[in-house]
């Protein structure tokens, strides 16, 4: 409950600065609630994909400095 | 009104009859710096000390950061001068338990409302400005060839414009009269600039504007809310954040100090007033703030009773965005 | 076959111990099928999560980061 | 040393025969403050500036600089041997360097090529392929203190060669071997135009007002300075921010961390300050600069006592200023200085 305060301000600046919606998901799934989380699976996966590779962010120590 | 000198006048006289009868161990104030619109924090120990005392459209920095700051400890107590954020900021102290309300004692002052120095000397591209004085609601520029007078208004720093509360919030003693609350801007027309733009095209924007940090934390210093004794910049094990120059290290600095002070922030400034490099770091910070509001209805450091807003939930908070 | 459509992307998921993960426990004993690309990380409660574990994870060139509770 | 006339109208075809064989920066107007930039045209290229907003010691010793690389796993044939980052492949140009920063650049070679053991191949190897063309100072800033700190407006030590704008025309100072092919074919300086160098010169150093005192801080005691009470005054403002060491032109600590992705990682150094708590917290928890005081103490006490001691009279700082114009608090050095030497 604090966590979904947190959450809320935190995607809402990641998405401010540039890192597109569909990369950051979050889901409540109860134990019990198999079938919700293959649903949210297969949903997250659905959704990333669409976007293709993480483009910012990324720190690569390849890039010469 | 009174003018910033009278208000000056006032700030030593209430200092030295504080410090004279014993009431407080220091004052908190500021102090004529040596180069132009920069002055100083000072401490002021004895009445006589109280005499460098100043006050002007140039005090850019947040004297409540000393209060945690200070390495004498924290048992003495002092008096700060203190306009509408830097008394936020000290509400906002109390309430995170850093200091308590016995041992300030507040000098409370309507702020002006401060002068951005680059502001000015954006005005005198390449030139040397070597004085700057006040004048009533101009400011006159002198330097290497060039006298001018610049009307104040017009060099205000960006977030005294939308300020909220130029009058003390709690207060021992108020110094000159109290002044209308606010500059006359909104806040909210203003915030979260890159809103407007593209999701796309954001990311571009937030690197444009901090391509220049040299990473010297002068943000995080200048700041009250950041005094975490480790910073999770300084954390080695595991890095959070590397200390390299890589886009990807500037921006995780940037994003999670703007985080850490969600719900906290009172605009003050201080953070852009104290960069070297003049990055506005506020493009940041004031769209949490927005955000803060619209979600959960809170302006921090307004009064001592209510609750910060991430340290408290309400059952039917937005949750649309989880699944 | 487009390129697009190879794309496999790396997704942290972050799994609550007594909500998420278990139901991706149960997803398991009940032979669910889900898609491979997600990477699970337990964390004690989602009260544990911390934005630099999202930040870290972009960081290091993960595709997508998921939270669950 | 040779003395030479370069007419104004002359200077692209300077500028053109540096550029053949080197990459060349200048100081230009970058967002109305003036910044080291790689140099396209001519106009671009500033005579009416005080200093460039910060220093051009990243051009030898970047913020961030990669060593060595690595792969990260035994196993492999190149598993765990360090491959040293190549050398600057082209040779540089810094044309229109103020003396206080070209004076700063001479101090840092004394620090970083010391004698066998300590060469610094990175800063070495840089240096030795750049040429520092200067500009000598005709209208100094109010905070520029550099005659009291072995430099000067129009000082030549650190440079290739020195330029004096005598108005119409500049005075080509040739100071090294590099830059003798710069001088070929220029006319000879008439006694007029040296004597016209030589009072501009009188009348920079003349208008610099801020003196600082060292007599004193060189003859106290270390132990003395160490413990006099000014620190405690010094540091009571102090954020403990890197504003005045990243801006500074001799400022030169840095930290070399290892940074690792999987199976292949790099070693890095960084700039890093003594402002920092980070900066010399020991692995077991102790720092033995645990409070603001040490911190900020250690930074004055560097520049002005232990680099002067070890370094026969060599002060860790010239003047620039730009610690003066920059940091948040406004500590200003010369008041620090000038109470190190009560």
């Amino acid at each position: 409950m604090f966590a979904r305060r947190r959450f809320a301000v935190l995607k809402d600046l990641l998405e401010y600065v540039g890192i597109e919606p569909g990369r950051l998901h979050f889901s409540w799934i109860s134990s019990a609630e198999a079938a919700k989380f293959q649903e949210t699976v297969l949903a997250v996966t659905e959704a990333v994909k669409a976007l293709g590779p993480a483009k910012h962010m990324i720190k690569d120590i390849r890039k010469v400095a | 009104m009174s003018t910033t000198q009278e208000i000056a006048a006032q700030i030593r006289e209430a200092a030295k009859r504080l410090l004279s009868e014993g009431k407080v161990d220091c004052v908190i104030g500021f102090a004529q710096g040596t180069v132009p619109m920069r002055e100083y924090p000072y401490f002021a120990y004895t009445p006589e000390e109280a005499e460098n005392l100043t006050w002007s459209r140039f005090c850019c920095n947040n004297l409540s950061n000393f209060l945690v700051r200070r390495p004498k400890g924290q048992a003495d107590k002092v008096a700060i001068v203190a306009q509408g954020c830097v008394s936020r900021n000290i509400v906002g102290l109390i309430k995170e338990n850093q200091i308590t309300r016995e041992q300030v004692y507040i000098l409370g002052v309507a702020s002006p409302g401060m002068v951005d120095r680059n502001k000015v000397q954006a005005l005198f591209p390449l030139k040397t400005i070597t004085e700057v004085t006040e004048d009533g609601d101009e400011l006159i520029v002198k330097g290497l060839g060039f006298e001018e007078r610049v009307p104040t208004k017009k060099v205000l720093r960006q977030n005294c414009y939308t300020c909220v509360m130029r009058n003390p919030v709690i207060k021992d003693e108020m110094i000159g009269e109290e002044s209308a609350p606010t500059h006359g801007g909104n806040i909210d027309k203003v915030a979260a600039p890159w809103e407007k733009l593209a999701p796309e095209e954001r990311w571009a924007a937030f690197q444009e504007t901090f391509k220049d940090c040299i990473r010297c934390y002068a943000c995080r210093d200048a700041c009250p809310l950041c005094y975490c004794h480790v910073c999770f910049v300084d954390e080695a094990r595991p890095q959070w954040c590397g200390k390299t120059q890589d886009e990807a290290d500037v921006a995780t600095f940037h994003i999670l100090r703007a985080f850490h002070c969600a719900g906290r922030c009172t605009d003050c400034g201080a953070c852009e007033s104290a960069c070297p490099v003049g990055i506005k770091m506020r493009k940041l910070t004031s769209m949490i703030e927005k955000d803060i509001r619209e979600l959960y209805g809170y302006t921090p450091g307004m009064d001592l009773e209510s609750q910060p807003p991430l340290s408290v939930y309400k059952p039917n908070d937005p949750q649309e965005f989880i699944k | 076959m487009s390129e697009k459509a190879e794309f496999q992307p790396r997704i942290a998921a972050f799994l609550c111990n007594w909500c998420s993960y278990g139901a991706a426990d149960l997803a398991g004993v009940s032979r669910l099928q889900y898609p491979p690309n997600i990477h699970v990380i337990r964390i004690p409660c989602t009260g544990r999560m911390s934005p630099k574990f999202i930040l870290q994870a972009f960081r290091q060139g993960i595709d997508g980061v998921w939270v669950s509770g | 040393m040779a003395d030479k006339i370069l007419a104004k109208d002359k200077l692209g075809e300077f500028l053109g025969q540096l550029k053949k064989d080197r990459q060349v920066f200048g100081p230009q107007a970058v967002e109305g403050k003036a910044q080291w930039a790689p140099l396209q045209a001519e106009k671009d290229l500033l005579w009416e500036f005080s200093n460039t907003h910060l220093s051009p010691k990243d051009f030898f010793f970047p913020q961030t600089e990669c060593m060595m690389r690595f792969v990260n796993q035994a196993s492999d044939e190149q598993g765990m041997i360090m491959q040293a980052e190549p050398e600057l492949k082209q040779a540089r140009a810094l044309v229109n360097i103020r003396p206080c920063d070209a004076k700063a650049m001479q101090v840092l070679d004394l620090i970083f090529v010391q004698d066998q053991m300590t060469d610094d191949f990175y800063w070495r190897d840089k240096r030795d392929k750049t040429l520092l063309v200067g500009l000598a100072c005709n209208d100094p800033c109010p905070t520029c203190f550099c005659t009291s700190m072995n430099c000067g407006p129009h000082s030549s030590t650190g440079l290739d060669a020195l330029l004096v704008d005598l108005g119409d025309k500049l005075l080509l100072r040739t100071l090294t071997d590099k830059a003798q092919a710069l001088a070929e074919g220029l006319p000879e300086a008439a006694k007029a135009d040296l004597a016209q160098a030589a009072g501009l010169k009188k009348a920079a150093e003349e208008s610099i007002t801020s003196r600082v005192g060292m007599d004193q801080v060189n003859a106290r005691e270390v132990m003395d300075l160490y413990e006099a009470g000014l620190w405690d005054r010094v540091q009571e403002s102090c954020l403990n921010c890197g504003t005045c060491t990243y801006c500074c032109p001799t400022c030169h600590c840095f930290d070399i961390q290892d940074e690792v992705q999987g199976t292949i990682g790099r070693r890095v150094r960084n700039w890093d300050n003594c402002m920092s708590w980070l900066f010399t917290v020991h692995g077991t928890g102790h720092n033995p600069r645990g409070t603001k005081k040490d911190r900020v103490r250690q930074r004055f006490m560097h520049k002005f006592k232990y680099i002067p001691m070890k370094r026969g009279g060599e002060i860790g700082c010239v003047g620039c200023g730009r610690c003066v114009q920059l940091c948040p608090v406004n500590i200003d050095v010369r008041r620090v200085v000038n109470d190190m030497n009560a």
